[in-house]
């Protein structure tokens, strides 16, 4: 029979002002099982809980019952309190007798009576608690990094300088990201390259580093702490311990028309290629798509270049196995191109170009060197208009949000124009200006101060080719809504900032949620925001919604932060409260008939099943078995099991069948 | 008839299958079960309209997998039931194969799961024209009409479990039934016990069923209990479009779920 | 009960994370609901199992209130839409076999709808004292047993 | 194939070549136009102003009959009256309560099921056929003007692309004809209020759509719509005088082009109706397109 202790609180007066506290601790006492039951003022108080503890060596109790706030409150305290006196944790419930009896009804009989039901039906709930221990899984103590953005690699530098070994992916041929793209960067117009390359650098030489690039996660699996990755490297038909970067086979290539996607499709690359000069690896990468010999026609004019023999026409995509303790998503975002804007022609003008294909013209590494140039006739524009909010805020493009980084690069685009070309014209047209950051306001107010770049508040509705120019047609709001039109020479459309493309399968295969607009889901949007539901996963960056870099670098470092808190530790300590298939002696083994119905309806992934087999190896039956380091304690599968051969630890079966029994 | 004998015959001489199961002449003209292991038994096997039972309810049983490769006799239900064990792991891939007559007197041999899959595709579904109208009937009625209905048909029940153990999808080493701690479910064969026994049941069978009748057949005291689980059966179909034993790797219809489920009842 | 007015006695299975902490901001903005609910703790409606509602019938409860999370803001991600399917073939299955499901209310209540809850189980105590006593199904308890 | 026909009352009047060039080439295409039985107006100019009930019922009406002889689809050739038969047809679609009360006004059964295209969406479907009767002599540029009602408001049009609407080039393009690129496809023709009483605003806004046309050497404008025609082609003097410009560019109706090239005689296209006379310029020589040779 066991032992019980049952202690009732009057929490000041919020229990007792409506509930007959000593009448329950009198009704309690009565009860089978309890062996102590008493009342007192403030339970959750440090005299309170030596009582608990007292009690518990006084009276040899095996069980506690403590009667007073929601357990959402303090259970953690009371558990914590019957630990120290060395009873286990698991073997103390809390009644709510606060939220759930005294603070809802009136002071009556029936309120304590149904007190007296509530405490009861802990008392019968604990006679069946087990006591339970934390579950201990073992991690591995490496992370991986996908995405080689400013996001990846601030968080790989990061988590590798805490002395954990970092493997990083990414898909294109080199590190960079969009950051690399950039010419000059808010709010202090420093070089976008001249901040980032030396990072690049860091990245590939640093001991704790894996680098792979041109390569993408091509699977998952696992669980926090424990995640088996592989990873794609997709064949550079480049030898990258012969290849020395030196560059003769870029000359020697006789294709010289495809799109450069690293220019935004503004200049031609050939078909072998480094993405741009400061490139890290500094190792060329042969598109095979466009390059002859993959089109059956005889040519290997950049093999006969190379001094080194580092092509390799025949390698072949390898994949990559790895074992991971933690993931960091940081595979930033892309912006919505000109075809997706009918009323400013369907990106069928030339001229009207994207604020990332301006950022190409305006960098010193661009097709232009750096001098603003229109794409049709290769001019330098007199009049440029840029469009704030193109497509962001607009729900007809199903992109409700703002992008948030457009109104601070459109003023620099603006001001770099100008400074460029003095007499050029620059207009905006915008809805708000959102220049909220330190030091970003008064980035734009230099921009229309001292450059002299005409804000006009008003959206333009359409812009159609006339002449050569651009007519952009549009309204003043602010001069009474007058209609204005402007003959531009080029159009930039500051347009919205959207998932990656590929986002969706690889949040996929994260089994990552994202959000309605395709964006990765966050834990909690306050208080978790480098988190997301899947633990172990953490994301950094554009890659949960339009960042600028400075929030991305602070964002990766958190997200650096959390993973190398996970990584501290040789073993995580996780709550007891998991479901678990029994097991019995042959020759049942168990109750699972090996349906395996449950493993579809687990959300985490916990199920899977083992093969009970005799001594000489032939398989005696198929179980489900349930990986204590996933599953969260749902009970979706316990009440979904036909043989009820899964049970909960904390609500078991025969626990709340007692509860029910119990009123 | 003989075109199966001859083709039951063939497979037991290459020593293709170890067992036929199909069905013989029973005392005064029924049909049972027969296991014919060996060429000259073959004579035993017969093929009516009346070889009406479902012969997979054998096929989960140990002694029966102890005897190596096995061929069944199949009906429409049959087959169904197949594809729903293999589903739900019950049966390897092609460890049984199917031996369908066809109405021009052939003999299809179906032995992997995707024959068998193409081959339910055609066929009708299986619930009888007579069940067909006795569930309408029941439907009909008011609630409080069939639950005088029921409690009176439900208060026969002696508890056999006959209903279970011919059931192919009953397969389970130990049933909710069997547990007693907690004990979900009276043991006595009292009103309350019988129809919590029949709810769970017709629970467990839902999204699952192959709607054979075999259970109704079986009931000694003859209550229409096929007509719980088949009603379970339609109910999943209906709310949620996945018939049972339509397919070899079908998600269970419970342990799945569409974000935009449709229901009018919850607040 | 002793005394001779009917009070229906109510059983109910909530989830921890969105209806139980939700009954608790109902506590704490001291909203007031009648006393004849009986509240049983659950990691999530996922781990509701329809006998619980049969045992809480047989244990003589005039009525049994399910709630949970709404779909999409299961903190399990999709125990709720689990529960949904259940309850939908449940509700069907006893609707055939004629038992008297106004007895049973399922809902979505949230963490932060405290005054949801409060109505909601005043409208069901009121409903179920207006329905009476379930002996339609208690009178079974006794039936055919000596 | 058999359609249903709405004329409407500009074809029966003043937009006369627009029917008698919609007949002809349907004769070719043997597409059989069914005219609805005692159709009437559409009140599209000003039944939707006064009341409401009233503006749905007059066209429920004719999509009652329609429904009635037998037509689940309904050819009407004047933008405006597809726009407003269109707006009834999709308001009804999928609305029995609506549907109910209509009939019971209208005195005849509508279960909602008619559909109502234009003429380009009725042609598009024929650009084989068309490619095949024309014997590609109506080699010219033509600048191919859509207005407002063939495309908008979406909801109702459900036709085309908003913004660059593509159909009658394409239809033109099989014809032989080369349409050119320009930018005022969807700009606003002055319609509304100032046809009659701001002709000022006519010759302004429709002016800048010649001008555009004449700039990118089309040799025709072609339209789908009558309030288009009358605008473009009636207000040339006004449109003449504001741009002192002498603009002879002829605006023909898409079925009057395809009549054309087709072969059929300009007396049954009604061009003799046209207000600019339609003097067309020597087709453009057969251009014998070689594909570029490929690199070594």
């Amino acid at each position: 029979m066991s032992r019980l202790g049952v202690f009732v609180c009057h929490c000041g007066e919020n229990i007792g002002a409506t509930v007959d506290v000593t009448e329950v601790a009198e009704r309690c006492k009565h009860m089978p099982g309890v062996a102590h039951a008493e009342d007192y003022k403030y339970l959750c108080s440090n005299p309170g809980q030596n009582k608990i503890k007292q009690a518990i060596e006084e009276h040899q109790l095996d069980g506690v019952v403590v009667a007073a706030c929601s357990p959402r409150m303090h259970e953690p305290t009371f558990r914590r309190a019957v630990t120290d006196a060395g009873l286990n944790a698991y073997m103390c419930e809390v009644a709510n007798l606060r939220e759930h009896c005294s603070w809802v009804h009136e002071k009556a009989d029936s309120t304590t009576e149904k007190a007296i039901d509530l405490v009861r039906l802990q008392v019968e709930k604990v006679k069946r608690n087990k006591p339970l221990d934390t579950i201990q899984v073992p991690i591995t103590r490496s992370a991986l990094v996908i995405g080689g953005g400013i996001a990846g690699i601030q968080a790989a530098l990061d988590i590798a300088d805490s002395g954990h070994k970092v493997i990083m992916v990414e898909r294109s041929p080199a590190l960079g990201g969009h950051m690399a793209q950039l010419s000059e960067t808010f709010p202090t117009l420093d070089c976008s390259q001249c901040i980032l390359t030396p990072r690049m650098v860091d990245v590939s030489r640093h001991p704790n580093i894996t680098l792979l690039t041109y390569s993408e996660v091509e699977h998952v699996e696992g669980f926090i702490g424990n995640f088996k990755v592989a990873i794609r490297k997709r064949a550079r038909m480049v030898d990258e311990d012969l290849c020395t970067g030196c560059g003769e086979c870029l000359q020697k290539c006789p294709t010289k028309n495809v799109a450069d996607s690293f220019n935004e499709g503004l200049s031609m690359r050939r078909a072998i290629y480094v993405p741009f000069a400061q490139a890290v690896p500094n190792i060329p990468v042969i598109d095979t798509e466009n390059c002859r010999k993959f089109q059956g026609k005889k040519c290997d004019r950049c093999a006969k270049a190379c001094p080194t023999k580092a092509i390799k026409f025949d390698q072949k995509d390898q994949i990559i196995n790895v074992e991971v303790g933690a993931i960091v998503v940081a595979t930033g975002y892309q912006v919505m191109g000109t075809e997706r804007f009918p009323e400013y022609g369907y990106g069928t003008y030339p001229d009207v170009i994207t604020g990332l294909q301006f950022e190409r013209y305006a960098s010193a590494s661009g097709p232009t060197q750096g001098v603003i140039k229109r794409p049709s006739d290769g001019k330098e524009p007199e009049t440029v208009v840029f469009l704030a909010c193109s497509g962001s805020r607009d729900a007809a493009k199903g992109v409700k949000y703002c992008s948030k980084i457009c109104c601070m690069y459109t003023a620099k685009h603006a001001m770099l124009l100008k400074h460029k070309n003095h007499h050029a014209k620059a207009y905006v047209f915008y809805m708000d200006i959102r220049s909220a950051g330190k030091n970003y306001d008064e980035f734009v107010r230099r921009a229309i101060e001292e450059d002299g770049v005409k804000y006009i508040r008003g959206r333009v509705s359409r812009i159609y080719e006339e002449d050569g120019k651009l007519i952009v047609k549009g309204a003043d709001t602010l001069l009474g809504g007058e209609p204005v039109e402007i003959k531009a020479d080029m159009v930039v459309l500051a347009s919205a900032a959207l998932p990656n493309h590929g986002q969706g399968e690889l949040a996929q295969k994260l089994h990552v949620g994202t959000d309605p607009y395709g964006f990765v889901a966050e834990a909690h949007p306050k208080l978790r925001p480098v988190e997301t539901t899947s633990a172990g996963i953490f994301l950094a960056g554009a890659c949960q919604s339009p960042r600028d870099i400075p929030e991305t670098v602070g964002q990766a470092s958190a997200a650096a932060a959390k993973v190398t808190a996970l990584l501290s530790r040789s073993h995580l300590a996780r709550e007891p409260l998991v479901a678990e298939v029994n097991r019995k002696p042959a020759p049942q083994f168990s109750d699972c008939t090996g349906c395996l119905l449950c493993e579809t309806a687990c959300p985490y992934q916990a199920i899977g099943h083992e093969e009970i087999k005799d001594r000489n190896g032939n398989v005696l039956k198929t179980v489900a078995k349930i990986n204590p380091g996933l599953c969260q304690g749902c009970g979706t599968c316990v009440s979904l099991c036909r043989t009820k051969a899964i049970d909960l630890h904390g609500y078991s079966n025969e626990q709340i069948f007692a509860e029910i029994m119990s009123l | 008839m003989d075109v199966l004998r001859n083709k039951a015959r063939d497979l037991l001489a290459q020593g293709q299958v170890q067992v036929v199961i199909g069905y013989e002449a029973g005392t005064g003209g029924a049909r049972r079960p027969s296991f014919v292991r060996s060429e000259a038994d073959v004579a035993r096997l017969v093929w009516d309209a009346d070889c009406v039972g479902n012969l997979a309810g054998y096929l989960t049983r140990a002694e029966i997998k102890k005897m190596g490769k096995i061929a069944v006799v199949a009906n429409a239900a049959t087959l169904r039931a197949l594809l729903q064990l293999t589903a739900e792991h019950q049966l390897a891939e092609g460890a049984v194969s199917a031996l369908v007559v066809t109405e021009e007197g052939a003999v299809l041999e179906l032995s992997n799961a995707q024959a068998v899959t193409e081959h339910v595709a055609t066929l009708p579904a299986s619930l009888s024209a007579a069940d067909r109208e006795k569930l309408d009937q029941l439907m009909a009625l008011s609630r409080e009409e069939r639950r005088a209905f029921w409690e009176q048909e439900l208060q026969r029940c002696i508890k056999c479990y006959a209903c279970r153990s011919s059931c192919p999808m009953c397969y389970c080493g130990s049933c909710t039934m069997d547990c007693n701690r907690p004990q979900w479910v009276p043991v006595a064969s009292h009103e309350m016990g019988n129809l919590e026994y029949h709810t769970v049941r017709a629970m467990h069978l839902a999204g699952r069923c192959v709607e054979c009748g075999e259970c109704g057949r079986a009931c000694p005291v003859g209550i229409p209990i096929h007509l719980l689980t088949c009603y379970a059966e339609e109910s999943v179909r209906r709310q949620f479009g996945q018939p049972a034993g339509t397919s070899a790797t079908l998600n269970y219809a419970l342990g799945t779920f569409r974000p935009d489920d449709q229901e009018t009842f919850i607040r | 009960m002793a005394d001779e007015a009917f009070e229906p006695k109510i059983t109910a299975f909530v989830c921890n994370w969105c209806t139980y902490a939700g009954a608790d901001l109902t506590g704490t903005s001291r909203l007031k609901y009648q006393s004849n609910i009986r509240i049983i703790r659950l990691p999530c409606t996922g781990r509701v199992d329809f006998m619980l509602i049969q045992k809480a019938f047989a244990r003589g409860s005039d009525g049994v209130i399910v709630s949970g999370c709404h779909p999409n803001d299961c903190h399990y991600t999709s125990g709720n839409y689990h529960a949904r399917r259940r309850w939908m073939v449940f509700n069907d299955l006893m609707e055939f076999m004629g038992l008297d499901m106004r007895r049973v209310t399922f809902s979505w209540v949230s963490a932060a709808e405290g005054a949801k809850w409060a109505t909601l189980v005043n409208e069901v105590t009121d409903h179920l004292r207006e329905l009476g006593p379930y002996t339609e199904y208690q009178r079974l308890l006794n039936a055919g047993v000596a | 194939m058999r359609i249903g026909y709405y004329p409407g009352c500009s074809l029966t009047s003043s937009a006369r070549e627009y029917d008698e060039s919609v007949r002809a080439v349907c004769e070719v295409l043997d597409l059989t136009l069914v005219e609805i039985p005692d159709w009437n107006c559409c009140g599209a100019s000003s039944a939707h102003v006064a009341s409401e009930e009233l503006a749905l019922s007059l066209r429920a009406r004719n999509l009652a009959l329609a429904e009635a002889a037998g037509l689940d689809e309904i050819l009407a050739p004047c933008a405006a009256c597809f726009s407003r038969l269109a707006s009834a047809s999709v308001e009804l679609a999928d609305n029995p309560q609506k549907c109910q009360a209509v009939s019971e006004v209208v005195g005849m059964p509508y279960s909602g099921g008619v559909k109502v295209l234009n003429m380009l969406a009725v042609l598009e479907r024929f650009k084989d056929e068309i490619a095949a009767k024309t014997d590609q002599s109506f080699r010219h540029k033509v600048a191919c003007y859509y207005g407002c009602l063939l495309v908008r408001p979406t909801k109702v049009a459900q036709f085309d692309r908003v913004e660059d609407p593509q159909s009658m080039d394409q239809i033109m393009a099989a014809a032989g004809a080369k349409p050119v690129r320009w930018s005022s496809k969807t700009e606003c023709c002055g319609t509304g209020l100032s046809t009659i009483t701001r002709t000022e605003l006519v010759a302004n806004l429709s002016g800048r759509i010649v001008a555009d046309a004449a700039k990118r050497e089309a040799v025709a404008i072609v339209t789908a719509c009558p309030m288009c025609q009358t605008n473009l082609d009636m207000r040339r003097p006004e449109i003449n005088q504001k741009l002192q410009e002498e603009h002879r560019i002829p605006v023909l109706y898409v079925t009057q082009a395809l009549g054309l090239a087709m072969g059929i005689d300009p007396q049954r296209l009604g061009l003799h109706r046209n207000m600019v006379p339609v003097e067309l310029p020597e087709p453009e020589p057969e251009v014998v397109t070689t594909d570029d040779d490929d690199e070594d």
